[in-house]
């Protein structure tokens, strides 16, 4: 590590409509560093992020690269100056190609023309360095998973005369080993003296990639550490000014015992899933655990009838037959989904947290012909308070909270009506560790009440950590059940080995 | 006699300011200006940016200012709604009298109740109006003056026998109800008249949506099925229409085949210049104001005015261009000699007020 | 524990002040002081503007418009359009008339007229909703079928359709001569159902988040279809209202009256700040817009503006709002 | 073996060589087959349609619509909008005509008209890029401003035109009396073009990027802004050219005769698979789509279908397109 200070943010203020988010934030970065910065949801992590790289004005204070000011105005600001952002969420070109998707920062010309084989070949390099050898440039990139496209995201921040990479949660939605492959990729840029600021809510892999850890509370600093000279509990610490005890409940006493309350035989999503049967049951935890890819995307969603090309042969909810159709139906049947893509499918941005809130549930909220405002108003302030959601008011734009903050209401506005089961997509992607171990009591507690859960996640930690029972998925067909708590190694050798297999 | 405007009997002149001064003076006695001071007529145009509608509207002003009284002009912009509408905006600024080019006779009646409710009077340009006084064009009889024009000076050109061998492409405007319809419907018989035994399929009717842009694309479309060397016969409902159809037959190469007769008089210049454009029937729009501002002054004095007075209409060559129009010279001498067919035409009339269309309102075909 | 949590729980009532000026209304505001400074600078120049007829009869020329923007304000904001509504006036005021001429009690006719409009709307909503067609295009064909077929169906010939009774609804007033105007009064009734239905009802939720945001609409179970198709009739329906209207107040049924202010319906609804890409708006702001649109007609007609100066007035008038409107925008972020 | 393959490999059936006809050609190629077929069926029933004198002038009598759907193709992809580009040809044609009147050289009137309109052009760019207005209303405003400063300037008047080497623009052939039409040619120019510039160029994957996502644009440093303003000053250059070809064409310039055809324009570029929301779409899709309108106009005038039925069969075709290319898109799913 060289002692060239490369970037020095001073004195950062940032408010939103008169509430202020950043007040007097010191940040600072040295050539070749790995910075992690971190802090709990809505402590502004994005949002210096977005100051340092010319997407927010600031209001107050003063940025300074290779020691002389910058204004910082624009984007273009940032990029001339090397600091390059990959954004917390993604942020691609459906309508153009997975090449232009890399490249369009920085088209390589021939005379007037883009030119395409320099294009293809540079983006084709980028597509290996991330492990993406099979994927054809010229795919169009509105065709692919949101996992993949993703990565292709990851590609392109590689692409260019980076000084400065700025990378926001950029593994809420990658498998462990395209983790480690990242940081792979990240030491080689280090080594090539390229500073990275990395945010993330898994500690351990802060632990395992940073040289220093600074921390954000409340919009200021609360904490600056040699990641060498720190442990776990001073940095969590930090982050949430008290001490967090287990992440995880305990586990349901009575599973085997209960009654199924949905029966699915013989699952098939075109291109994702072959034949899968599974049951959820009453009053337990059901986790699935599949490498992304392997069609865990797909089994949830297959069910709640959001899925494409999907055929089943039977299904049963409470002993009853049911046809999987349309969410609407699945709704109707007592089905709850969390979905993954919070953006895309799980918030509607312009309406207000309160709004978002309710959405599920109109008929528990609707007095006579009209919807009941005070009890929305009564329950969404509730739940704000339950899950620490950080917000203005109930009344915020929900497109404006925080990346973890909107998953928490995403979570929410289904913990309020008479569920049978809920099915719940990477539930805590994006959410801060005080939260989770919050989201993680709130989904037990539900269990503990009689609904059926089934919990969808790549993240083998988290199924092993809370699921009574556990299925793991490789290549689309089911490779094991466990009917009791077992091990992340075990749900991961399981998700993996018949991988190879089929 | 009015202070020289017979309402009866008037030749279109336009009254000196002494005439008009004095008239303004009698109705002064009669019916004092609502606003103490000047009278204040409404004028509401039928759209404000056709060629018709800008000259007649020159010629009001033109004579308003004459008489010394004020022109308010409000755009009808073809539409019934926005005619309602500016008859409520007249009455609201207190006109004290209006003259009213709408779009169709049948919103005639709510109009008028605007103006009734409110005691003010009002004359009724091209489209009658019940109780008001209507001024303006004879259209059964004008286009059947430029159909047989037409007929004729395709004889004329090409010789019966090859005239029959040609084509007849009238552009109508459909969508605009049962006036332009009776335009278009004398033009159609008047060009009968002159041909009597024409073929009906090569009779083609395109729409020209009331622009010349329009009207030049669809006769390019319809100049595919009209074999080359044949006759090419055109008119149209107003001499835009006429020329867009004119310029897509010149854009095709084919003038050595075309007559056209327009409909207005309005385009002078290109009547002048256009060998091919023969004639079109005249409205004198610039006339428009020569009877509508006295018409205005008789009726605030309390004169009775007989319920229609009509343009006279005349076929304008170019061998009789000069006489109307003093900026052009006319040509030595006319290509035949025209005749109105009189007999025919009064035939057609008692045929037309049987005709489906005009129920509820024949008393729009006129006379003669 | 969780007792203290709902009693330190932040209640509801104070966050209440902060939005009761928040997003939505600020805009409309903002169009409310466009409206009532427009208002005063006619009363400066014009001494015939500023009287209750005048006002009020600007009210009632502008409801067909109004009427048919206040359909086309939710349609919109569910992500919908509807470009065959002016179309759809057209032809109920014709079918009114046909009905009429056949012997048909006019009540009924013109029942049988707005119950077509609705029909036509749900045709618009099963092609666009459906069959998933881009509602540009299916509107756009529907309205040129609907225009030809008023035209067919009349020979391009105004029917006459002078009813007294009927033409109360155009042209009566409530109250005497100097009264309110029958249409001014039922565009306000379908103003206030609109906002009602879009303010207070699950439906009007759904109508946000369906445009907003389809794909996390359907997520959660809300029947984002079923909310377009709905609010398609309800523009047809709202349409042949118009079109009854426009009838009885011209006491005659053009084929092709009502289809030259389409854009006007459009540019309306824009004014008022929904977003053409839905999820955003509301129908008073549309109305403002509309009373907006109709005072700068009189107004400047009042004035004796020429009809061309008028054009350009008007265009100015629109980018003057606009600018207004993002200069609040910009002073609040 | 690496596990970093194994998991993000895709399952083979995923990986179908499906998008080889990738959306963007498969629907062209749709309305490729939807036109040959028109095309075929008024072979069938009319004997004067399938002639090469006749094609050629349909493709002449489009072209100033097809002018203006070229810039407005890519302006409508990166985001943006123009309302006023009727306008623009509308005043473009009264400046010739004015500034031949007042003695200036035909073609410097011809350059000066359209560097007015990519003056124009350039306001809009300004007031919606510049000063984030919503384009629909600005180019509504600019649009009324515009129809009324040409009015103003000619008191409504058609001005006549009547100049041989200039009326070549608008009705010349190259190659003889049976030769491809002037008009014909500039458009097909102006189309490759477009193309070259939206396939070839770095801009043109600006445009796609700009309309497709224009935050991420942002973010990456692409000039969204400088983007949008240079597209609408090429919608205000293309929009003038059209209007001096057409006042070529007709020999007189009317102040508002293009005016009408705003909504066939923006209906051929959308009807051509642009989005209206931006990122997707191309000039060969809105050309064809400009020859479906215009060979409809001539076929139905060829049969002497009356224009009525010409309103009704144009809006059913409309729907067909549509309906036949969301056929396509399924069936591909
Ligand atoms: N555009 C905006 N308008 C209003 N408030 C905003 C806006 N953007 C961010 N905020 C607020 O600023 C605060 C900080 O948000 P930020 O996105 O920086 O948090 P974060 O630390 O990145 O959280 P997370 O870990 O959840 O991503 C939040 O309370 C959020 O609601
Ligand atoms: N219509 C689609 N929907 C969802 N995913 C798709 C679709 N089409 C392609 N994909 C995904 O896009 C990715 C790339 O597909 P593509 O066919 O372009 O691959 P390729 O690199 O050309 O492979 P190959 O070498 O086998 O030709 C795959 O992950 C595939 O699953
Ligand atoms: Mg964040
Ligand atoms: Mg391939």
């Amino acid at each position: 590590m060289t002692d060239k200070r490369i970037l020095d943010m001073n004195g950062i203020g940032k408010s939103f409509g008169g509430v202020p988010v950043l007040a007097d934030v010191h940040f600072h970065l040295d050539a070749g560093e790995v910075v992690a910065l971190l802090g709990a949801n809505g402590a502004g992590k994005s949002t210096l992020m977005k100051i340092l790289s010319g997407n927010y004005s600031r209001d107050a204070g003063t940025i300074a690269v290779n020691g002389s000011e910058q204004d910082l105005k624009s984007p273009a600001d940032a990029l001339a100056l090397g600091i390059r952002m990959l954004p917390q969420e993604l942020s691609v070109f459906s309508d153009l190609t997975v090449a232009e998707n890399i490249m369009i920062g920085a088209l390589p010309r021939n005379g007037m023309h883009v030119d395409r084989g320099a294009m293809e070949v540079r983006a084709t390099a980028l597509l290996e360095r991330m492990g993406l050898d099979w994927l054809s440039p010229r795919t169009r990139m509105g065709t692919l998973s949101h996992h993949v496209q993703r990565i292709v995201e990851i590609a392109r921040a590689m692409n260019g005369e980076a000084r400065v990479l700025i990378m926001d949660e950029p593994t809420a939605s990658l498998a462990a080993d395209e983790v480690q492959m990242l940081f792979g990729i990240i030491r080689r840029l280090q080594a090539d003296g390229i500073s990275i600021i990395y945010i993330s809510h898994y500690l351990k892999e802060v632990f395992a990639v940073s040289g220093r850890i600074a921390v954000l509370r409340d919009g200021r600093n609360a904490g600056d550490f040699t990641t060498a000279n720190t442990n776990v509990d001073e940095v969590l610490h930090a982050i949430i000014g008290n001490r967090v005890g287990d992440l995880y409940p305990a586990f349901s006493v009575n599973t085997a015992s209960a009654a199924d309350v949905v029966t699915v035989e013989g699952l098939n999503v075109e291109g994702w899933l072959r034949g899968v049967d599974f049951t959820v049951r009453q009053g337990s935890i059901t986790g699935v655990h599949g490498l992304i890819g392997s069609g865990v995307e797909m089994i949830g969603r297959a069910l709640f009838g959001a899925a494409p090309r999907t055929r089943v042969e039977r299904v049963e909810i409470d002993g009853k037959p049911y046809q999987v159709s349309t969410p609407g139906k699945a709704v109707e049947a007592g089905l709850g989904l969390v979905a993954a893509e919070r953006k895309r499918e799980g918030i509607v941005a312009m309406l207000s947290l309160r709004e978002n809130m309710s959405l599920a549930n109109m008929p528990l909220f609707t007095k006579g012909l009209s919807v009941d405002r005070k009890k929305e108003a009564t329950t969404t302030a509730e739940w704000i308070w339950r899950l620490s959601i950080r917000a203005r008011n109930a009344e915020q734009p929900i497109g404006t909270l925080s990346g973890g903050n909107q998953q928490k209401v995403c979570l929410a506005r289904w913990l309020l009506g008479d569920l049978k089961v809920l099915i719940l997509e990477e539930p805590t992607r994006g959410v801060d560790v005080g939260a989770r171990q919050e989201i993680y009591r709130q989904i037990r507690q539900l269990a503990d009440g009689g609904l059926g859960i089934l919990l969808i996640s790549s993240d083998a930690e988290e199924v092993a950590g809370l699921a009574d029972r556990s299925i793991a998925l490789a290549s689309g067909r089911v490779t094991e059940i466990f009917e009791q708590p077992t091990e992340a190694s075990a749900l991961m050798s399981a998700a993996s080995k018949s991988a190879a297999a089929a | 006699d009015f202070h020289g405007f017979d309402s009866a009997n008037y030749d279109g002149k336009r009254l000196s300011a002494e005439q008009y001064a004095a008239m303004v003076k009698d109705a002064t006695a009669v019916k004092p200006p609502r606003n103490g001071k000047k009278y204040v007529i409404g004028f509401a145009n039928l759209q404000r940016d056709i060629t018709f509608g800008v000259v007649v509207e020159k010629s009001i002003q033109a004579n308003a200012d004459l008489a010394g009284v004020d022109l308010l002009v409000a755009d009808n912009r073809l539409d019934g709604p926005t005619a309602l509408a500016n008859a409520q905006s007249f009455v609201q600024r207190q006109v004290d009298y209006v003259i009213e080019f709408q779009t169709d006779s049948n919103f005639g009646q709510t109009v008028m109740n605007v103006f009734n409710d409110d005691g003010v009077k009002v004359v009724a340009i091209d489209i009658p109006m019940p109780g008001s006084t209507f001024f303006g064009a004879n259209n059964p009889k004008s286009g059947y003056m430029s159909g047989s024009y037409l007929g004729q000076a395709a004889i004329a050109k090409f010789g019966k026998d090859k005239a029959m061998q040609g084509y007849f492409v009238v552009g109508e405007l459909p969508q605009s109800g049962s006036i332009p319809k009776m335009r278009t419907e004398g033009q159609v018989n008047g060009f009968l008249s002159a041909l009597p035994e024409f073929d009906k399929t090569k009779m083609l009717r395109i729409d020209t949506k009331n622009t010349q842009q329009e009207s030049f694309a669809q006769m390019t479309n319809v100049l595919g099925r009209i074999p080359d060397g044949v006759p090419i016969m055109i008119t149209a409902i107003n001499d835009q229409s006429a020329i867009g159809m004119l310029r897509a037959v010149q854009q095709a190469g084919r003038q050595a085949d075309v007559v056209v007769v327009g409909n207005g008089a309005d385009e002078t210049k290109a009547l002048s210049e256009e060998p091919d454009l023969v004639a079109a029937t005249g409205y004198f729009p610039e006339n428009y104001g020569n009877y509508l501002i006295p018409i205005a002054l008789s009726s605030l004095a309390g004169k009775t005015l007989p319920p229609a007075v009509l343009v006279n209409h005349v076929m304008i060559n170019k061998a009789n261009l000069c006489q109307y129009y003093a900026d052009y010279k006319c040509a030595e001498k006319a290509d035949f000699e025209y005749t109105f067919p009189q007999e025919a035409f009064s035939a057609y009339l008692t045929e037309l007020r049987k005709e489906d269309f005009l129920k509820g309102f024949e008393d729009l075909v006129p006379a003669k | 524990m969780s007792q203290t949590t709902v009693s330190t729980a932040p209640t509801p009532a104070r966050n209440r002040p902060k939005n009761l000026l928040g997003h939505a209304w600020a805009g409309v505001a903002m169009l409310l002081a466009f409206y009532l400074i427009l208002v005063a600078i006619f009363t400066v120049l014009s001494p015939f503007f500023l009287t209750v007829k005048n006002l009020l009869s600007i009210g009632s020329n502008m409801a067909f418009i109004g009427l048919m923007a206040a359909a086309g304000t939710p349609l919109i904001i569910a992500g919908g359009l509807d470009l065959s509504v002016a179309a759809v006036a057209g032809i109920s005021g014709v079918i009114v008339a046909m009905c009429y001429t056949a012997g048909i009690d006019i009540w009924v006719a013109c029942l049988v007229a707005i119950l077509a409009g609705g029909l036509i709307g749900a045709g618009n909503g099963a092609l666009t909703n459906g069959l998933k067609l881009n509602p540009f295009i299916v509107t756009l064909g529907t309205m040129s079928i609907i225009t030809g077929a008023s035209l067919v169906l009349t020979g391009g010939l105004t029917q006459p359709l002078m009813i007294p009774g009927f033409n109360w609804i155009g042209s009566g007033k409530i109250g005497g001569s100097g009264g309110i105007p029958v249409p001014l009064i039922i565009m306000l009734v379908v103003y206030f159902l609109a906002w009602w239905v879009m303010a207070f009802t699950p439906f009007g939720r759904y109508i946000y988040a369906s445009g907003g945001n389809p794909e996390a609409s359907r997520m959660l179970g809300i029947p984002v279809d079923r909310t377009q198709i709905l609010l398609y009739v309800a523009s047809g329906l709202a349409g042949a209202l118009a079109g009854v209207i426009v009838a009885a107040m011209l006491g005659a049924a053009a084929p092709d009256s009502v289809g030259k202010h389409l854009l006007t319906v459009i540019a309306a609804i824009i004014l008022g700040g929904t977003s053409l890409f839905g999820g955003r708006g509301s129908v008073w702001g549309t109305l403002l817009a509309v009373l907006i649109l109709g005072t700068l007609n009189n107004g400047l007609t009042l004035l004796n503006v020429s009809s061309f100066w008028q054009d350009v007035t008007k265009g100015a008038v629109l980018l003057l709002a606009v600018g207004l409107d993002q200069l609040r925008v910009r002073s609040q972020a």
